[in-house]
């Protein structure tokens, strides 16, 4: 083994210099030519040349024919903007507490307990599932002769005042069921990968899920039943993009009562 | 020089080699490195073309 | 040395180590329920608290303990001095400790579903985020010590080359430094903000870049440690000598360069990045296999070298001379083999237009475990057996339960991994729960998921093998503390300045990472972008 | 052994992994020039909250259009955790755009065993341009995690052959008009 002479300092100087002209050379040319090719010579087809390489050009025209949809064919006003949000944050719950004493106590209870199985508790839902109901009961999205008249005379503040004072109230105790079918737990926790039907825990869980999504622990099972039985039908259509449309469609009759006794009470 | 030997059969010590040894090692090296590198990028790169020109394009064009 | 270091290098390394343990019988469960067999305690929820456990402590908390460990004890055996900062060294691992146990709890406790790449605007508990945060920092820590046991070592022998283990720890020192700042970024001013109610919505385009910052370059920062012992233990354990000392800094620089530039390539697909930047960082990532490429000639005629000393013949014969009883060779040999195949499939993903072919699916999956779970952390468990015995200061009893072990682990990551070739050709996505087998479209993606899972199995009795054998088999005959690092063929003593620090580098780097990311990232300052609304896992809204 | 064959014998290599980066990077480059080949790259925004209310993706717009030239542009919504619509119907071997976006957060979206094949980030318009040679249902499983029902999200993608491919007489086409 020979270990080669040393370079003196003036050499190492002169090789140092070599080193760093190269390495700069050669990552430099890399960038250059990866740089020519990618946005000069591929560009040229089919991705509209440097403004298509750098994203700029892709404005997209959309056709007349489906630039619009009907207003009645949407399934509701409500939309998780900046705005419906800054609402919901500068609501005010004790005046939602003197608008619910008034209006909706008779049916929802003061404190969003219902007072009967056909009315849903309130108390504990988020305050974005209850903002767009009521929205949707105003608009008409959701069809309730009764909840139009009662919502149609709030304005969109008072909805989201009434929406965080019923949020910030204890959630009804779910009775749970002590020996539920194991196929019904199947759909709750795994949901059905033959037919595309998510597990309902994935959206309706205490514990988060998609905005506006209620849980459903702890509701009267007759109310569960029958909005579930509505969405099947599609004469309840206020879910975006008939999420809950479709789920329904697919459960049997026997599954949408075996699973509104799951999660109700 | 004593050498320790490790657990595994190899030493410890700097370096245990011969420098005769080493330098009849050299005339052979590196091609047998040569040519076992050498196959393994050429199947790498065969393979590549394969799945690029038999199993990509053929899936149709995409942008 | 005295026990403290020792200590320092063995808690992180068993901190590592358990963690994979764990993460282990997590992906085998995982691989049950893919399966058409039925798995216990099998919900969707629970198959992604699972995901999301099994990818946060494989990928931040197993090699970045190992990579911290391993450091400190070449810090102190190649540079032959004591470890400056000690006391911070033991911060960084308590610091780190402390993330990785507040993560993991949030994790387990389903608070955190949010997987280990995060996916804003799915929102977890801010514990889960501030956990992996305080990993980061530990590693920040790691960084700092081993860039100043290198400045320490140069001022006391000016002129005098770096030896090469310790240039190529540092080297990977200040990688993780680069790396982590895409990640860094999106935690700080994206996720966390988010995560403490501060903000509700998040800008995914803009999160997605900035993680893919870090996403391929940490691959890397994994990797280093498996061609450390690849240019500076195994050519000697092998009996031979490191072929060439220069070619190993220059490999080592160019994984700096390259490995950086190129994280576009995960958004090939994505909708928020034009063509030409692709193509750039597709060029890119097409230079960060030349490291590779030049380390396989380089080691291969290392161990040419060590066969030919011991008798070896012929073009390939001489392959047969190696000493494959001993566990580093055997583990090196694995390694090669998988860092093929695993790299074929790489090479594919990066293929531009042709990743669409197998963007997001099992391809993918079985890219990565061959890579990393499998030619890196197979040498994980070699450089593990080689330091037990300096550091326990016993030798094993016997090597055959190691040589099982490496088996078993080469012949796991295999038969889980080549069906998921054939599976991501066929459109399996991954991260997927279950699968309508009945379904005729897919029937026969059944017993090739099968086949992954029996091979799962295999791997996690290779884990619980290697677990064991650290713990119980060094108990033998007294053994000799010194640890000593091949030699090149010409043992530089001094090598041009360049070859011996980062300065240069780091200013290559910085120019790289503008050309390829500033305008990617600028984007979303300018164009007309839209944030989703937070979208949270933890707590009901 | 001399210092300098050692480096002239990794020069050499160096010439080796040079020359196959370069084929590779040289196949790339010329099917991509002659194919227009390119990874979906349509760096179009909108707003995700509003996606619903307004424009092209109201649930209405949604589905299968065929466009005055015989192209066809598919809409499509990827949501947590189903596509809509569920079955798209697209003619075979014809020139089909797929655009799809999502209202909440990343899915992804595939059709097993072809090219089709983009990510779908809120806050953009994805959009692909491909074609389907085999007549059949297709799987189309989300790829991408996007919360716990990810695994049940998927739909069918049909290829219908042409003499099957009778669109309403807005050029509207859905699974159920496949006789």
């Amino acid at each position: 083994m020979s270990n080669g002479e040393s370079p003196r300092p003036s050499d190492q100087d002169a090789v140092n210099r070599r080193w760093r002209l190269w390495a700069s050379t050669g990552a430099g040319a890399i960038v250059v030519v990866a740089i020519v090719i990618g946005f000069f010579v591929i560009s040229s087809r089919g991705e509209g040349g440097v403004t298509g390489a750098l994203g700029l050009d892709h404005v997209h025209e959309t056709p007349e024919a489906v630039a619009q949809t009907a207003a009645g064919a949407l399934p509701t006003d409500v939309a998780w903007t900046a705005a419906t949000l800054g609402l919901l944050e500068d609501a005010d719950p004790e005046a939602g507490r003197a608008i619910a004493v008034q209006t909706c106590a008779s049916c929802h209870g003061e404190a969003g307990i219902a007072v009967a199985a056909a009315f849903p508790n309130l108390a504990g839902q988020p305050a974005t599932a209850i903002f767009k109901q009521l929205s949707d009961y105003a608009s008409g999205h959701r069809v309730s002769p009764m909840m139009a008249a009662m919502a149609q005379g709030l304005t969109a503040a008072q909805m989201a005042d009434l929406a965080v004072h019923f949020a910030a109230e204890t959630p009804a105790e779910s009775i749970v069921d002590a020996n539920p079918p194991a196929a019904i737990v199947q759909l709750v926790v795994n949901g059905d990968p033959a037919r595309g039907l998510p597990p309902c825990s994935a959206c309706h869980s205490a514990r988060g899920g998609p905005v506006g999504t209620p849980p459903l622990g702890g509701q009267p099972a007759a109310y569960l039943e029958q909005q579930l039985t509505a969405f099947a039908a599609g004469e309840r259509g206020n879910d975006i993009y008939g999420l809950m449309r479709a789920v329904a469609g697919m459960l049997t009759p026997a599954e949408i009562a075996q699973l509104a006794a799951y999660y109700g009470n | 020089m004593t050498v320790t030997r490790q657990h595994d059969g190899s030493t410890d010590e700097p370096d245990d080699l011969k420098e005769a040894d080493l330098e009849r090692a050299l005339r052979l090296v590196p091609r047998g490195a040569a040519a076992l590198a050498g196959l393994a990028v050429a199947l790498i790169i065969v393979g590549w073309l394969l799945v690029y020109l038999l199993v990509f394009l053929p899936r149709g064009p995409v942008n | 040395m005295n026990s403290s270091p020792n200590r320092l290098v063995a808690a992180h390394i068993w901190v590592a180590f358990i963690a994979f343990a764990v993460a282990a019988v997590m992906g085998a469960w995982q691989m049950l329920v893919r399966s058409p067999i039925d798995a216990p305690l099998e919900t969707a929820e629970t198959y992604f608290v699972s995901v999301t456990g099994h990818g946060a402590l494989m990928a931040y908390v197993l090699p970045t303990l190992f990579v911290m460990g391993f450091g400190y004890y070449v810090a102190m055996t190649a540079l032959k001095q004591p470890l400056p900062g000690l006391r911070w060294a033991w911060a960084g691992f308590y610091i780190a400790a402390i993330g990785i146990v507040m993560a993991v709890v949030t994790v387990l406790s389903g608070q955190a579903t949010v997987l280990y790449t995060f996916y804003p605007p799915l929102t977890g508990s801010v514990f889960f985020y501030l956990g992996v945060l305080l990993v980061v920092v530990g590693s920040w820590i790691w960084v700092a010590v081993m860039i100043t046991a290198m400045m320490k070592w140069k001022r006391a022998n000016p002129g005098a080359a770096v030896p090469l283990a310790m240039f190529a720890t540092v080297a990977n020192a200040i990688l993780w430094l680069w790396t982590t700042a895409g990640v860094g970024a999106e935690l700080l001013f994206q996720v966390l903000p988010a995560s403490l109610g501060w903000t509700d919505s998040i800008d995914a385009g803009l999160a997605r870049t900035l993680f893919s910052w870090t996403l391929h370059a940490i691959v890397y920062f994994w990797l280093m440690p498996a061609y450390i012992a690849f240019y500076t233990i195994l050519p000697k354990v092998a009996g031979g000598r490191l072929y060439s000392d220069t070619m190993g800094r220059v490999s080592f620089i160019l994984f700096l360069l390259y490995s950086l530039p190129v994280g576009m390539h995960h958004l090939f697909m994505d909708p928020e990045h034009g063509s030409g930047f692709k193509f750039l960082q597709m060029m890119l990532t097409a230079l960060v296999t030349v490291p590779t490429l030049l380390t396989i000639f380089t080691i291969g005629a290392s161990l040419e070298i060590a066969a030919r000393l011991r008798g070896g013949k012929g073009l390939f014969g001489w392959v047969r001379a190696l000493p494959w009883d001993r566990p580093m060779v055997l583990a090196a040999g694995f390694s090669f083999i998988m860092l093929g195949f695993g790299g074929f499939g790489g090479l594919i993903n990066m293929s531009y237009a042709m990743n669409s072919m197998i963007h997001n699916t099992s391809w993918v999956t079985a890219h990565f475990h061959l890579i990393f779970g499998g030619s890196v952390v197979i040498m994980y468990f070699a450089i593990a057996y080689h330091i037990w015995p300096k550091l326990t200061g016993r030798e094993a009893r016997s090597l055959t339960p190691i040589r099982v072990q490496l088996w078993l682990w080469f012949v796991g990551i295999v038969i889980t991994s080549f069906p998921w070739h054939i599976l991501g050709l066929f459109g399996q996505p991954r991260r997927v729960s279950s699968f309508d087998f009945a379904n005729p479209e897919i029937a026969y993606w059944g017993p090739w998921t099968t086949v992954s899972a029996i091979g799962g199995f295999i791997m996690l009795a290779g884990a619980a093998l290697f677990v064991w054998n650290l713990a119980t088999l060094y108990r033998g005959a007294a053994a000799d503390r010194t640890m000593s690092y091949a030699m090149a063929v010409h043992q530089p003593r001094e090598v041009p300045r360049v070859l011996n620090g980062f300065g240069l580098w780091n200013t290559l780097v910085a120019v790289l990472m503008i050309v390829a990311y500033a305008w990617p990232i600028a984007q979303f300052f300018f164009l007309d972008t839209y944030p989703a609304p937070v979208q949270r896992v933890d707590v009901g809204g | 052994m001399d210092e300098k064959r050692i480096v002239r014998s990794e020069l050499r290599w160096v010439f080796v992994v040079a020359a196959a980066v370069t084929l590779m990077l040289v196949v790339i480059v010329a099917t991509t020039l002659a194919n227009a080949l390119h990874p979906p790259s349509n760096v179009e925004t909108i707003d995700p909250a509003t996606l619903h209310i307004a424009g092209e993706f109201t649930e209405a717009n949604l589905g299968t259009q065929e466009n005055a030239d015989g192209t066809v542009t598919v809409r499509l919504i990827a949501t947590q955790y189903a596509f809509v619509p569920r079955c798209l119907p697209v003619p075979e071997g014809r020139p089909v755009s797929i655009r799809v976006t999502s209202p909440d957060v990343i899915h992804g979206f595939i059709v097993a065993g072809t090219n089709a094949n983009t990510m779908v980030v809120p806050g953009f318009v994805a959009e692909l341009t491909t074609e389907f040679d085999e007549p059949g249902d297709h799987l189309m499983p989300c790829h991408e995690y996007c919360g716990l029902g990810h695994s049940n999200m998927w739909a069918v993608l049909r290829v219908v052959p042409e003499e099957e491919w009778i669109p309403d007489a807005n050029g509207r086409m859905t699974c159920e008009l496949v006789p």
